[in-house]
């Protein structure tokens, strides 16, 4: 993984944003219309996600593949 | 995880904010933490944050500074008597195209005519979003609101060329797509001793985009992608280029001016006042 | 030679704030208040203070509220139509609890009116002119000495209750010019500051003893949160029946607790007065004439005076009316304080309104006039 | 002692601060003086009234009822305000520029305006002028006194034409 993932589900609306401009559809939202990372391997850890989430409830953080 | 150095500049217990899904009030919000983050000597306790009313005008709540949620269309005066009183405050004013291009507009003229030393910030969503849609100064020709339910035919304002002619010394436009744009936007406009105005296109998708039918908060943000012109190949850019609903973003104007506070300073010395 | 000078009435509510503290005006020009603005234009930036012509009333309360809660003690004064304009941040300053003074010079109405010609037509204007169950205190003076003198307390008042202050005066004392002597020293009420720190709970509109908040000063490192909307202690909108209800209750028993020490009301010829003539402002000034010529007549008659006017003298006019036989209310306007006067006196006498909306002050004669009236109404 | 004054004219004339520069001078004298002035509904051009009363007691109601000195210095101020002239009053008038004298025992005419210009170099000195004129009339304050006060308003390079004006004004009736 490239990537480390942190909801704050608590702060999602379910707007869509981070998922429609995830360049690797890593992003889904639930039942409940919260969003959930449904690809992780896909991710590339660009970031567009976090960047424009208007509810500060997604972070990314990059992973050095050494870490793991 | 890293706990976003930002998150420090709200005000947690009264987060998440109100506004809807999608909004791109938020996206605006941090992009003005972040810039004030980047401001050497900017602290929370000489920052105050004043607002207007209306959606974009909420942000104030959620900011951990000195803050000020005036009444609807006041913002800047309230912002200039707070400069002037104490001009050591950092002052940055958010408002919306109703308070600042309606109602505030007499106030919005002035304050870029004196060149006080502001920071506004305006988040233009194109229509009245907190009292369910109504048009707005910059709802455009055609869209429909509740009040212009056969569209409007109310010319709109360009609020930065407004700014320009008025007298702002600083004059930037961006997107809430462009969120790396819009906060360097915002902090050169910090940096700006003078009069600083910086529109962010913001997606209103409950009150605007709905009723217009232009679909999800993405896509009224993928549509920002797309007629967002950078300055430099706006101006490069044959007339027939600048088509439909393509707009220039970046810093569209800047112009070398005596700020309000100094000038000031000048009669203060001449009326013999400024040992006291 | 006398220390006293010829001063004008709007000169001396300029001279007067100044002396209270004000180190901020802003403003718009409207006769005839306008030599307050021009006055405080010059005088200002002299001690350090700062002068803004705005581009309109509203701009005008709008910078006086953000530099009165950057610190500074303000003023801003206007006529009839700028009043008007100014109600909407009238509104906001009593819900945010920002001490601010508004001078009203006022003239004819409504309108544009008369724009020179004198009246006391605002008068119910200053208490509830902006929307809601607003806080606020009224003052008026009768001559150009005490224009002085009621600047100084406005301006106390505005701090000490962190509320709007009304300066209502009219255009008869503030064109007036007279000869004045002024006091060397006066009492200034100091900007109220926080008593706990942020570490310790501070809460911006939490009530001191006295109902009244100590509020920070933007800058000092409080963080607090300023709004129109209704709030609770942390400041903070909250959309709750008791926190509302509260609210209000406090903003305006702040001000009635201290109605008795805030209440200034002056009495002539008042020991054994049968009659009273009951005015304020400029017309007061006539009507002392009126009750003086009335008792050369052999009319127990006596005036009072309302400084203050907001909050109504309610008790002293109650227990006044109870030894008297009638009440003759002067006032340069259709009829407003007379209802006041009404209200207070429950029926213990008869009050009669004398009333002139014509551009021009009352004539002694016709005061005289109204209170032989009543005598004959009341004695027969 | 009351002596009640109007000083009446056209906007621009500068009657008001004529009235004011007479107030202040009593008042320097230790008397009580009050001044009050009405304008047409805009603050310039039209007409222009100002009235002073001057007492040793305090002075309440502030308008002049019955004027013991009115100066007149249009024929159009001169017809309105003589009518409630203290029969025993003084009506002072502009000689020139109110031609028809109003029926009224004592009427002192002088050339105010036409002595400014020709004596002084312009109209502008008709109000200081007529102020010495009516220092000399009323005897309500020493004519040194009215000097101080004249040179306390004026600009300062002008104080030497005003003096001059003033003088004339003075020595312009017996």
């Amino acid at each position: 993984m490239k990537s480390e993932f942190t909801l704050k589900l608590e702060r999602c609306k379910g707007c869509g944003i981070c998922v429609a401009f995830c360049p690797k559809q890593v992003l889904a939202l639930d039942k409940l219309g919260k969003v959930y990372v449904a690809n992780h391997e896909n991710c590339i850890a660009c970031g567009q996600c976090e960047l424009r989430c208007p509810d500060y409830a997604i972070f990314m953080d990059k992973v050095k593949e050494a870490a793991k | 995880m890293i706990e976003r150095s930002y998150e420090k500049f709200f005000r947690q217990n009264r987060l998440p904010h109100l506004w809807c899904p999608g909004c791109g009030n938020g996206i605006g919000m941090k992009a003005i933490v972040q810039a004030i983050e980047k401001k050497s000597g900017w602290t929370q306790d000489n920052t105050v944050i004043v607002s207007g009313i209306g959606c974009s005008s909420r942000a104030s709540g959620y900011m951990d500074f000195d803050t000020l949620h005036t009444a609807h269309g006041r913002a800047i005066p309230f912002a200039t008597g707070i400069k002037l009183a104490n001009p050591e405050l950092n002052v940055v004013v958010i408002t919306g195209d109703g308070d600042c291009t309606a109602i505030g507009g007499n106030h919005f003229i002035h304050g870029c005519r004196r060149n006080i030393d502001l920071t506004v910030v305006l988040f233009n969503n194109n229509i009245y979003g907190m009292t369910g849609g109504q048009a707005s100064p910059t709802t455009p020709l055609g869209k429909k609101a509740t009040t212009a339910p056969y569209g409007s035919v109310d010319r709109p304002f360009d609020a930065c060329k407004l700014a320009e002619a008025a007298g702002a010394t600083y004059v930037a436009r961006s997107t809430a797509f462009h969120v790396q744009h819009l906060t360097k936007m915002i902090e050169d406009g910090m940096d700006n001793k003078g009069f600083s105005f910086i529109e962010a296109l913001v997606q209103c998708p409950t009150a605007y985009g709905r009723r217009n039918k232009i679909g999800e908060p993405a896509k009224m943000m993928a549509w920002m992608r797309d007629n967002a012109v950078m300055k430099n190949a706006w101006d490069k850019l044959p007339d027939e280029k600048k088509l439909e609903e393509k707009f220039p973003i970046g810093l569209l104007y800047k112009s070398e001016a005596e700020d309000y506070d100094t000038a000031y300073s000048h009669v203060i010395e001449i009326a013999g006042g400024a040992a006291k | 030679m006398s220390k006293a000078k010829l001063m004008q009435g709007n000169g001396a509510i300029a001279e007067g704030a100044l002396a209270a503290g004000v180190r901020f005006y802003g403003g718009y020009p409207i006769t005839p208040s306008t030599e307050i603005a021009e006055g405080m234009a010059k005088m200002l930036p002299a001690v350090g203070g700062i002068f803004m012509q705005a581009e309109d009333e509203i701009a005008g309360m709008g910078l006086v509220l953000g530099a009165s809660l950057a610190g500074k003690k303000v003023l801003t004064a206007s006529s009839g139509p700028g009043i008007s304009l100014k109600q909407e941040l009238i509104g906001y300053a009593a819900a945010a609890e920002i001490p601010v003074v508004i001078v009203n010079v006022q003239r004819v109405g409504p309108s544009t009116g008369q724009p020179t010609a004198p009246s006391q037509g605002d008068v119910m204007q200053a208490r509830w002119g902006t929307h809601g169950d607003h806080s606020v205190i009224v003052l008026s003076p009768w001559s150009v000495r005490e224009a002085y003198d009621v600047a100084v307390r406005s301006v106390n008042y505005a701090e000490r209750f962190r509320t709007p202050v009304i300066l209502l005066t009219d255009e008869i004392v503030g064109h007036l010019r007279e000869n004045v002597e002024l006091p060397e020293e006066i009492e200034i009420y100091p900007r109220r500051t926080p008593k706990k720190t942020r570490a310790e709970g501070y809460e911006p509109y939490a009530p001191d003893d006295d109902l009244v908040p100590n509020v920070a000063n933007f800058g000092e490192g409080y963080h607090i949160h300023v709004t129109g909307l209704i709030h609770d202690e942390t400041g903070f909108p909250v959309g709750s029946p008791k926190v509302t209800e509260d609210f209000i209750n406090r903003m305006h028993e702040k001000i009635s607790r201290a109605a008795d020490e805030i209440i200034d009301v002056k009495q002539d010829f008042m020991d054994d007065a049968e009659f009273a003539v009951v005015s304020f402002g400029g017309t007061a000034r006539t009507a002392y004439e009126s009750v003086k010529n009335a008792r050369a007549k052999g009319i127990k008659v006596g005036l009072i005076r309302l400084v203050t006017i907001f909050p109504f003298a309610d008790k002293i006019l109650h227990d006044l009316a109870g030894k008297l036989k009638g009440i003759v209310v002067a006032e340069l306007n259709y009829g407003q304080i007379v209802h006041e006067v009404r209200r207070a006196v429950e029926g213990q006498c008869k009050v009669n309104l004398c009333a002139k909306y014509n551009m021009q002050i009352f004539e002694p004669e016709e005061i005289e006039s109204a209170i032989e009236e009543i005598v004959k109404e009341v004695n027969g | 002692m009351r002596k009640q004054l109007r000083l009446s004219g056209s906007g621009g004339q500068g009657v008001i601060t004529a009235a004011i520069i007479l107030a202040e001078a009593a008042v320097s004298e230790g008397k009580q003086a009050v001044q009050s002035q009405s304008y047409g509904p805009e603050a310039r051009g039209g007409a222009s009234k100002s009235e002073v009363i001057i007492d040793d007691e305090q002075i309440f109601h502030p308008h002049v009822k019955n004027p013991d000195f009115v100066l007149a210095m249009t024929q159009k101020a001169a017809d309105k305000y003589f009518a409630d002239l203290n029969p025993e009053g003084v009506l002072i008038l502009d000689d020139d520029l109110v031609p028809n004298s109003p029926d009224f025992k004592n009427i002192i005419r002088v050339p105010i305006t036409k002595l400014a210009v020709e004596k002084v170099g312009k109209s502008l000195f008709a109000n200081i002028v007529a102020l010495g004129v009516l220092v000399k009339v009323t005897k309500l304050v020493d004519f040194e006194t009215i000097k101080k006060a004249v040179s306390h308003r004026v600009p300062p390079h002008t104080i030497e034409q005003n003096m001059n004006a003033l003088q004339i004004g003075f020595d312009s009736v017996d």
